[in-house]
């Protein structure tokens, strides 16, 4: 009967400090219950709610791919007066939490096949589009979708998630990757520049193409103007919104932007939507 | 049920009202206005002459007995997930005399705690286990303003019985469900009905409908406001705004919350607070940043969810013109005006 | 969590919580020169050192009643003693209006407790604690601020 | 009162089309009977709806926190005291202030009125020199303004400005009568019986924060009780948690309160919160001879100490 905010137990698998500044991490998190990892059907672009018992609940994106049948990945910032962030951070591998979900709706990956992909990702708001790219490049997926195109910035070399990961798609030669960084440091041997002038510079085709795109406000603001030049229609550029949650099911009222819950209607918007979103500000 | 049907009504002297009470009271926990340090709210209550009959309307809303201002919904250590939710209502309820524009705000919350794609458990049990006995309101204030959102001092919808003060002594009561037929009936006491009662209810109606003098035009209210999200209006609305909670937690169909944990000695609870839209903390994010940054944008938030998104989302405006903002804010904010203010934009 | 079996068992064998939130330069050294001595005293308090009874928030000592504790003690530096020159003295002023408010509110005197121990005051601190913990114990549980669970 | 109020509108106006100042902040009549409200003028023609009578129980001193300009306040004798709180902590500039003072007799109290009217309806109220005529439906009576006159003000010392740039109207007499009575004689209840009241009164308490909000004392960025890390106290309804909130803010305001009664006013559940307010004032005068809000020198109480402080209740 109270399923509906009951979180199912799972354990801390493993944990990866994903930036320099170690207040970025990666849980590997595996289901008591195997039956319930069955259950926890999502898809990309949908989040959780994580619970720390005494701490409270927090909604997190999914960073591992669907495909992942195994465990679940959530990449979690801890933010000095983040509650939950902070405890999670504390804990060790072996702790058990709760998660509840999924929750949201996800990126229309049936209407992106047969379509060339365009991904753009700042910062840490990089952990859905890593689910989504781990599908896409999926060996059972890959065929079903055209070009992919992965434009990833950070502010520093150091900030930079998913390092391993990003060397192996950079060794494909089945997907066209681009890493940045906002300012670069001695030993950097990559792009510097900000994402959306790095974006103009690569001008991926926006023919036959759904772009998706997650970052920072101001990174998705400046974004918007040269997808848009290079003819990507508002209906076909895809993003993230994120907002402070409590119950992630459109009811507690806090994610509220217009008649629209974030947690509910969204996360997933095409521009096209947020644009007519009031409050939005993108 | 059948419109209509005369049977369904009959006339209470006020004297018999304990008699019938008490007779009710075997099966039910009757919640009933009560006046206590100077304010009347809703309380359990063991006999009639407690109830405060002459109230305008109670000072908090009866919503909290359907939607608690602090409940815990689970608790850890694991072991007991599960066993809280028992059965949340001891015995059935009654809650007595609840006025139209109250019973009018849980059929819009109905909207929201009781979906076809949610059910919230904790909601839907009290309103399933709590029958709504209400009296219609021949005093409303001047600061009331049902008739324009679409309720009424004598409106019957949402109840299991209605019942009205004819004023000599007497109440009509009507059984609007089966259920509050069933409490009608429990009393074979009751008169019937007689020709000049009903002419008696009819004109108190008049009466009580021709004191709701204000008026407000709300049709086409929702496309004006997704008109004016960037007006300067905002600015001078919000002016003298405190940025309290009073007119949210007052407001009978507000209902944004926060789940939040607690631990004391021997376990974690997991509680859902009300929240209110007004409060800085609610919508400010980890990481520090608030997208809504001041009493203006709280504001409009809160005037937008009521007039517009709840319209858009549900079809109908959260708000049943209890005027209970207004009587309360302490710096004399009237919705009616910002009503009219934004009509005129 | 041991403390709270005790209370709920017979009253003939409670025994009282008390939190003693001690100034690190003076009366934490206190209660080890008791304890070097081995001076006897009361088991029934908790040591909470912190660095001045400046740094002791009303907070704490509400929060510790709110918890259930059945008396709190606070003990700093004699005046002109501070480590930081005038931490006890702004305290001081604290803890006056504190503890008048909260016996105003009803919270028995006595429930909570202000001393000020030295360094060299062992016998002293041993002492305090034997009768704050016997006036603690004479008042019986707190039930003051107690939330329950 | 009508003298007073004529010129205030002139003396508003004048600091507009001067430009002495952007904004003046005062009181116009609200929507409900007897209610006045908070006005902010930016052009001298709507100075005419300023007002000034005994029914202006708002303390304004909420806006000054926030105002970013130049700003003309209408402030009573309670509200100038706040203000200099507010200089002296330094949250607002006193070249920035221009205080249009008003010698006050005392405002209302509706809590009053609603005892009065017993669950009636108020549908009209007429304010006269000494009296107030309360009408509604079978309803007309006349009550003498002493008796509606709020708690605070009864025994105020200060009705007319310690502070001012210019005075409205005449002086008046100082409140009478002894100001902590209340206070003596609630403490002379036993610990059992002074517990329950105030538990009593914070079982009611429904966290809207209004006493806070309104509070001139209280403008931290964030209040200690909406801090999540740590969260020193629980939000829950619980009466332990609500009677803590009015206490730690008893004691964050204790010497820095003005007794200027906007808290209790504002309580929409009618709970006393003077008594824990005016318990602390009454201690830190004792204590420290210190009143707040008097000099714009003297420091805050609990801001500083003597070596020679009281201390008998240190073990």
């Amino acid at each position: 009967m109270n399923d509906l905010y009951h979180p199912r137990s799972v354990v801390i698998k493993k944990t990866v400090i994903e930036n320099e500044a170690r207040d970025i991490k990666t849980f590997e998190l595996v289901f008591l219950d195997q039956e319930e990892r069955e259950k926890f059907e999502f898809s990309c672009g949908q989040f959780a709610m994580l619970s720390v018992a005494g701490a409270g609940e927090s909604p997190i994106g999914i960073a591992s791919s669907p495909l992942d049948d195994e465990y679940l990945h959530f990449t979690v910032k801890r933010y000095p007066t983040g509650v939950v962030t902070t405890a999670l951070h504390s804990l060790e591998e072996g702790s058990e939490i709760g998660v509840r979900g999924p929750y949201g709706n996800f990126y229309p990956l049936k209407a992106m096949e047969d379509k060339n992909i365009v991904i753009v990702g700042g910062g840490f708001a990089f952990t859905t589009l890593r689910s989504t790219i781990r599908y896409l490049l999926h060996d059972k997926n890959r065929s079903r979708f055209k070009d992919i195109t992965v434009l990833y910035g950070a502010r520093t070399p150091g900030e930079l998630i998913y390092k391993s990961e990003l060397k192996q798609w950079e060794e494909r030669d089945d997907v066209n990757m681009y890493v940045t960084v906002d300012r670069g440091e001695e030993d950097w041997k990559g792009r510097v520049g900000l994402v959306p002038n790095i974006l103009s510079e690569v001008a991926p085709s926006s023919e036959n193409s759904i772009a998706l795109v997650c970052g920072p406000p101001i990174m998705l603001k400046y974004t918007m103007p040269p997808l848009l030049d290079l003819g990507f229609s508002p209906e076909r550029i895809i993003t993230s919104l994120e907002r402070r949650m409590s119950c992630g099911i459109g009811k507690c009222g806090r994610c509220n932007i217009g008649s629209k819950y974030i947690c509910k209607d969204g996360p997933v918007f095409t521009y096209k939507e947020l644009r007519e979103l009031p409050e939005a500000a993108v | 049920m059948r419109k209509g049907d005369r049977l369904k009504e009959k006339i209470i002297k006020k004297e018999q009202i304990g008699k019938w009470l008490e007779k009710l009271g075997k099966d039910y926990e009757i919640w009933a206005p009560v006046k206590k340090n100077g304010l009347v709210s809703f309380y359990p209550i063991q006999s009639a002459k407690e109830i405060y009959f002459d109230f305008l309307n109670s000072k908090k809303t009866p919503k909290d007995l359907f939607f608690p201002q602090s409940e815990v919904l689970l608790s850890f250590p694991k072991e007991e997930v599960g066993k809280e939710v028992k059965t949340i209502l001891q015995k059935p309820r009654i809650i007595f005399a609840i006025r139209p524009c109250d019973a009018k705000s849980l059929a819009l919350l109905d909207q929201v705690f009781d979906s076809e794609d949610y059910q919230d458990p904790y909601y839907v049990e009290r309103r399933e286990g709590i029958l709504l006995v209400g009296l219609a309101c021949t005093h409303p204030q001047q600061s009331c303003f049902c008739t324009s959102v679409g309720g009424g001092p004598f409106e019957k919808a949402h109840l299991d019985l209605v019942m009205a003060d004819l004023g000599d002594g007497k109440y009509f009561v009507e059984a609007l469900t089966q259920l509050g037929e069933g409490l009608m009936q429990r009393d074979d006491s009751l008169q019937d009905v007689q020709e000049k009662d009903r002419e008696k209810l009819a004109k108190t109606k008049e009466e009580a409908e021709e004191k709701v003098k204000s008026k407000l035009v709300t049709k086409g209210l929702e496309k004006k406001l997704d008109k004016i999200f960037d007006s300067p209006l905002w600015d001078r609305v919000h002016q003298r705004c405190l940025g309290c909670g009073i007119c949210t937690y007052l407001c009978s169909t507000c209902h944004c919350f926060a789940l939040l944990d607690e631990k004391d000695k021997a376990r974690v609870k997991r509680i859902r607070n009300w929240d209110s839209c007004m409060f800085p903390e609610f919508t400010v994010e980890a990481s520090g940043h608030n997208p809504r940054i001041s009493n203006r944008e709280r504001m409009r938030q809160r005037v937008m969810h009521k007039f517009n998104y709840f319209v858009e989302r549900y079809g109908e405006t959260a708000c049943v013109g209890c005027g209970r903002c207004i009587q309360s804010c302490p710096v004399n904010i009237d919705i009616r005006e910002i009503i009219e203010e934004i009509r005129n934009e | 969590m041991e403390g709270n079996r005790i209370v709920s068992k017979e009253k003939s064998e409670w025994k009282p919580r008390i939190i003693a939130f001690l100034c690190n330069w003076c009366s934490y050294a206190g209660a080890d020169l008791a304890g070097i001595g081995r001076l006897q005293y009361p088991p029934n308090v908790r040591i909470i050192r912190v660095p001045c009874s400046g740094r002791i928030n009303p907070y704490f000592i509400i929060k510790s009643l709110q918890h259930g504790v059945d008396g709190v003690l606070v003990s700093g530096c004699h005046p002109g003693d501070c480590h930081y020159i005038s931490g006890n003295l702004v305290a001081r002023r604290r803890f006056a209006i504190l503890k008048r408010i909260l016996e105003f509110a009803g919270v028995e005197k006595g429930r909570v407790q202000f001393t000020w121990i030295s360094a060299a005051e062992g016998e002293r601190f041993s002492q305090v604690i034997k009768e704050v913990t016997q006036e603690i114990k004479a008042l019986g549980p707190n039930k003051r601020f107690v939330k329950e669970a | 009162m009508q003298e007073s109020e004529k010129e205030l509108r002139e003396v508003a106006k004048k600091l507009l089309l001067e430009k002495k100042v952007d904004l003046i902040i005062g009181y116009e009549e609200g929507t409900l009977p007897l209610r006045t409200r908070p006005i902010f003028i930016r052009e001298a023609d709507e100075t005419k709806k300023l007002v000034w009578n005994f029914r202006c129980e708002n303390n304004l001193c909420f806006y000054l926190k926030m105002a970013k300009e130049r700003v003309g306040i209408v402030a009573k004798g309670c509200d100038i005291r706040s203000i200099i709180g507010l200089i002296k902590e330094r949250q607002i500039k006193r070249e920035n202030i221009f205080i249009i003072g008003v010698p006050c007799s005392g405002i209302i109290d509706r809590k009053k009125i609603e005892d009065i009217l017993e669950g009636r309806e108020l549908l009209e109220g007429i304010e006269s020199d000494s009296q107030i005529i309360l009408k509604g439906e079978g309803l007309e009576e006349k009550v003498d303004k002493d008796k509606l006159v709020h708690a605070s003000c009864k025994s105020c010392k200060y009705r007319n400005p310690v502070l001012y740039d210019t005075l409205i109207g005449k002086e008046v007499s100082q409140g009478e009568g002894e100001e902590y009575s209340d206070v003596e004689e609630f403490a002379s209840k036993s610990d059992n019986e002074r517990w329950a009241y105030f538990n009593d009164e914070a079982s009611r308490c429904i966290r809207c924060y209004a006493c806070r909000n309104v509070c001139p004392a209280c403008y931290c960025p964030q209040c200690f009780v909406d801090q999540s890390l740590p969260t020193w106290f629980g939000r829950t309804l619980h009466p332990s948690d609500t009677l803590i909130f009015h206490i730690i803010r008893t004691l964050h305001i204790a010497g820095r309160c003005v007794d200027c009664g906007a808290c209790s006013r504002v309580c929409p559940m009618n709970i006393e919160l003077r008594m824990l307010n005016k318990k602390a004032e009454k201690d830190v005068k004792e204590l420290y001879h210190y009143e707040a809000g008097i000099s714009l020198e003297e420091l805050p109480p609990m801001a500083t100490f003597k070596m020679d402080d009281p201390q008998e209740f240190i073990k």
